[in-house]
C-alpha cells in the first residue's frame, strides 16, 4: 500500500469578494466534464448554462419531456409548446429527443443523468438537500420534480448564497426545513466556498473573499479543510 | 373499441359524471386542453378530483374549473404559482382537497394504472414529509416507497394530430403527461390541432396508439 | 326488480358434426364486436384472422410490439423486420403503430385488450387456465406470452380441441397442468361445444354433433346449460 | 456521457468482464444484434449471464455463444423452439441454468432497472408455478407477485439508424426489447444500419434518446 497522498490544501482566494451569481454559475460549469448530460434546477441553476463553452458537448435535460435543450427563446422564436421546467420557452438544438413525462423521470430516477444542479435552502454536511418547503405553517406545499431529481442524478450538485439575508449558515449540521432528499447532495457551490459534502462531513475545497478560519467561525458544526 | 370523431368539444363530453376522477394533461400551458376543460365547466360534472401536474394558472381553463367549485379534491406536484390565484385561495379557504405528490412519482403512478401494476417502490422522497405513513422497504441498501397507481375516469389531453383511428402524436414538450394520461383512464378524450386520414401518421412515430383513445375533437381554436 | 328472464335454451346442432378447426375460427370471429382490439395467440387462434369480415374493424394486436397487424405476408413482402409473435413474416395496416416490448405488454396488463384469443392444454370450469407446460419432468419450461395474455384482456377467448387424442376431456373440474392464470378465461369454443366458464361454474351455450346430455356425460363434473 | 462510434464490433466489445450479466435484444431474428453476439464471441468473455427472450436460434449468433460454454446462466420468456437445439442439449446435459420469466414480466423488470423502481407488483404469474416463493400481496382484490429489477452490465441491441449523438430509431418490430434494454444496462452498445448526422433524426421519432447509448457501430452486412 502506498501512503496517502498529502491533502491538496484549500485554496483561499483572499484577493477578492465573494463570488457573484454569474461567477459562481462559472465556478459550477467549471466542473461539468466535457459530454456531461445535465439537468439544471429552476432559478439560478439555469444561469450555469450560459457559462458552458462552446463545444463542451454538454447536454441539457429538462424533466417535462426533452434532451437538448438549447438557449432561451428569443422574440420571434417563442414557440408555446417548447418550454423548460420553469415554464420558459426555449429552443431545441440538433441531436434533441422528446419524450413523455414518465419516459422523462424514469431517466431521472433511473440514474442516468451525470450532473444535476439545483438551488436550496438548506444543505446539510452529510448531503441531505432541503429545497422545496420552508416549513411555514401557511405555505401552499409544491414539490414539483424536486425530489425525483435529488434522487436520481449520479452527482447532485447544489448552487445556493452560502447565508440567508439575516446572515443565517445554509450549509448546516442537520436541515431544519422539511427535507427533498436524503444524502443526495455530492458538492455546493456558494458565493464564499466549495464544499464537498456527504458521509465524510462538509469539506471546503475553496474560499472566496475569507480565509477558512473565518468561514470555520461563521458555520456551525466541524468542517474539514481538503 | 372505436374512437369517436366528436363534432366539437361539447360532444366529447358526454356521460362524465359527478365525483369523476378527472386526469388533464398539460405542463404549464403546453398540452393544455383548454377547450376540452371549458366544456367540462359547460357540462356540469360537480365533485370532482382531478389530478394534473398545476392547479391552474390565472382565470381561466383548470383555474376557471376550480373557481366554479366543480373540484373537491385535487392531485398534483406543484400547485403553488404565480398566478395560481384561484387555487390559493380555495386552498387557503378549506374548499379544496390537496394531494402534492412528487411529479416523477406521479407520472410513475399514472403509469402504472395503465400498465396493470398493482404497486411499485419508489426511491424518490424517502425520508420526506411526502412520505410520512407510506410503507417503505429497503432494497439493495436503499429506503423505498411503496406508491400506488392513479387510475382516471375521464383523461383530458391535448395532442397535436389524430388519425381517424386515434392515433396521436405529440408536438415538442407539449408531449409532457398526455401519453401516460391517456393509457390510465377508462375514458380518454384527446383535443388536437388536426385530424388526417388513416395512414398519414408515420407507424414509427405514434406516441399514442388508437387502442388508448376514446374521443377526439379538432381544437376550434386551432390554426 | 324485473324478474330474471328465462334462460336461452341451449342451441344443440345435431343435424352435423362436430366443428372443424376453420369452422371453430369463424364461431369465435362471430363473437368478436365491431372495433375490436385484439390479439389472436400462436397457433391455432391465428386462424381466427382469416374469419374476420372486411369492415370488422378489428384492430390485431402482436405482443411483439405493433397495432394493427395486417395478414401474413405473400413473398415477395417479407419483411424480417415484420413479424408477429410467432415469428411468422406479416404485414402492416394503415393505421398501424409500433412500440417497444415493455409498451407492449403494458398495454396488455393495464386491460386494454378487448379481447385475447389462446389456446389451451386444459380450462377448469371456474376459468383457470393451463397452457404454457405439459407437467412432464423433462419438459423444457418456456412460457412466452401466454401468462400476460392471460391475466390481461377484458376477455379471454379459449379455442381448442374438446378432447385430447386419448379423448380426455381438456374442460376439466381443476386443471392438472401447471397453470398459466388463475380464473382468468370467459368463453371456451371446442369443436363439440361453446362453454361460458367462470365463478358459475361450466354453463354449454351451444353444441355441435352433439347433445347436451351426451356431452354432459363425456365430461367430468358438473355442467350448466344456458 | 458522448457515445463512441466505433470501427468495428470487436471494438464495441472492449472491456466486457468475465461473469457480466449481458441483455441481448431481440425477438426471434427481428433486431437481433448478431454481429455484436459474433464479436463478443471472438472478444472471449466467458461465465455470462444472458437475459434475451429466447435463447437462441440454429448454430449461429446467441446458440453460437452457448455453444462455446461461454454463457453460465439464461434468463429468458421462451428457449424452447423448434431450432434451439444447442440450448436444448445444454439444458439436458445441466451445463446451462435456466430462469424463465414471463415475456411482459421480463420487459417491465428490464424497464425498472432502467427507471429507478425498487420493486413492482404484477398479477400475471400469480398462483402459477413461476410465482412458486415469490412474496405475493392481494391489491384492489387481486394476487399481485413482487418482482425485482433486471440490470445488465452491458446491453447489445439492435436498432436500425443511429446518429452521431446515439440517438436511436428502429424500424417495425425490430424495435421490441431495443429501447429497453438501452436503459438497463451500464454499457449499451447498438448495431444500427446506419450512421447519419446529428440533426438528421426527427427529434419527435427518436426512440432511444442518446443518454441512454454508450457505443454504435455500423453493421459490416448492412445495406
Amino acid at each position: 500500500m502506498n501512503p496517502t497522498p498529502p491533502p491538496h490544501p484549500v485554496v483561499e482566494h483572499l484577493d477578492r469578494g465573494p463570488l457573484t451569481k454569474h461567477e459562481m454559475a462559472a465556478r459550477v460549469a467549471r466542473d461539468i466534464p466535457h459530454g456531461s448530460y445535465v439537468n439544471l434546477g429552476i432559478g439560478q441553476p439555469t444561469l450555469v448554462a450560459d457559462h458552458l463553452p462552446d463545444g463542451a458537448g454538454v447536454v441539457l435535460h429538462t424533466e417535462n419531456g426533452m434532451l437538448n435543450m438549447g438557449p432561451a427563446a428569443q422574440e420571434g422564436e417563442i414557440d408555446p409548446d417548447l418550454t423548460n421546467a420553469g415554464k420558459i420557452p426555449v429552443t431545441e438544438l440538433p441531436g434533441a429527443a422528446y419524450f413523455h413525462h414518465a419516459d422523462s423521470f424514469a431517466m431521472m430516477r433511473g440514474g442516468h443523468l451525470d450532473i444535476c444542479v439545483l438551488g436550496a435552502f438548506q444543505v446539510s454536511a452529510a448531503g441531505d438537500l432541503a429545497n422545496w418547503h420552508t416549513g411555514a405553517p401557511d405555505a401552499i406545499p409544491a414539490v414539483g420534480g424536486a425530489m425525483d431529481l435529488a434522487i436520481g442524478a449520479k452527482r447532485v450538485f447544489v448552487m445556493m448564497s452560502l447565508f440567508t439575508r439575516d446572515g443565517a449558515p445554509k450549509l448546516v449540521p442537520e436541515c431544519t426545513y422539511p427535507l427533498t432528499g436524503l444524502r443526495c447532495v455530492d458538492r455546493v457551490y456558494t458565493d464564499f466556498a466549495t464544499f464537498q459534502v456527504g458521509s465524510g462531513g462538509a469539506t471546503v475545497l475553496e474560499t472566496f473573499g475569507i480565509s477558512f478560519a473565518d468561514l470555520a467561525e461563521r458555520l456551525d458544526g466541524p468542517l474539514s479543510r481538503r | 373499441m372505436s374512437v369517436r370523431v366528436c363534432a366539437d368539444p361539447d360532444e366529447a363530453m358526454a356521460g362524465i359524471e359527478d365525483g369523476s376522477t378527472v386526469l388533464v394533461g398539460g405542463f404549464g400551458m403546453a398540452g393544455m386542453p383548454v377547450e376540452l376543460i371549458d366544456a367540462l365547466i359547460r357540462q356540469g360534472a360537480t365533485e370532482l378530483t382531478v389530478v394534473s401536474n398545476n392547479a391552474g394558472n390565472g382565470d381561466t381553463g383548470l383555474a376557471a374549473l376550480l373557481d366554479k367549485g366543480r373540484v373537491r379534491r385535487i392531485v398534483c406536484s406543484f400547485p403553488r404559482q404565480s398566478d395560481s390565484w384561484v387555487f390559493d385561495r380555495l386552498y387557503r379557504e378549506g374548499r379544496i382537497e390537496l394531494e402534492v405528490v412528487p411529479q416523477g412519482t406521479l407520472a410513475e403512478r399514472l403509469r402504472a394504472a395503465g400498465a396493470g401494476i398493482g404497486a411499485f417502490y419508489s426511491p424518490t422522497g424517502a425520508g420526506t414529509p411526502l412520505a410520512e405513513g407510506k410503507e417503505t422497504r429497503e432494497i439493495a441498501g436503499r429506503t423505498h416507497v411503496l406508491e400506488y397507481p392513479i387510475k382516471g375516469d375521464v383523461a383530458l389531453i391535448g395532442a397535436h394530430r389524430a388519425d381517424r383511428m386515434g392515433n396521436l402524436v405529440y408536438r415538442r414538450t407539449a408531449r409532457n403527461f398526455g401519453p401516460v394520461m391517456a393509457t390510465a383512464a377508462t375514458t380518454v378524450v384527446a383535443q388536437v390541432h388536426e385530424i388526417v386520414d388513416i395512414g398519414a401518421l408515420d407507424p414509427e412515430a405514434v406516441v399514442t396508439p388508437s387502442i388508448y383513445v376514446d374521443r377526439v375533437v379538432r381544437a376550434v381554436s386551432a390554426a
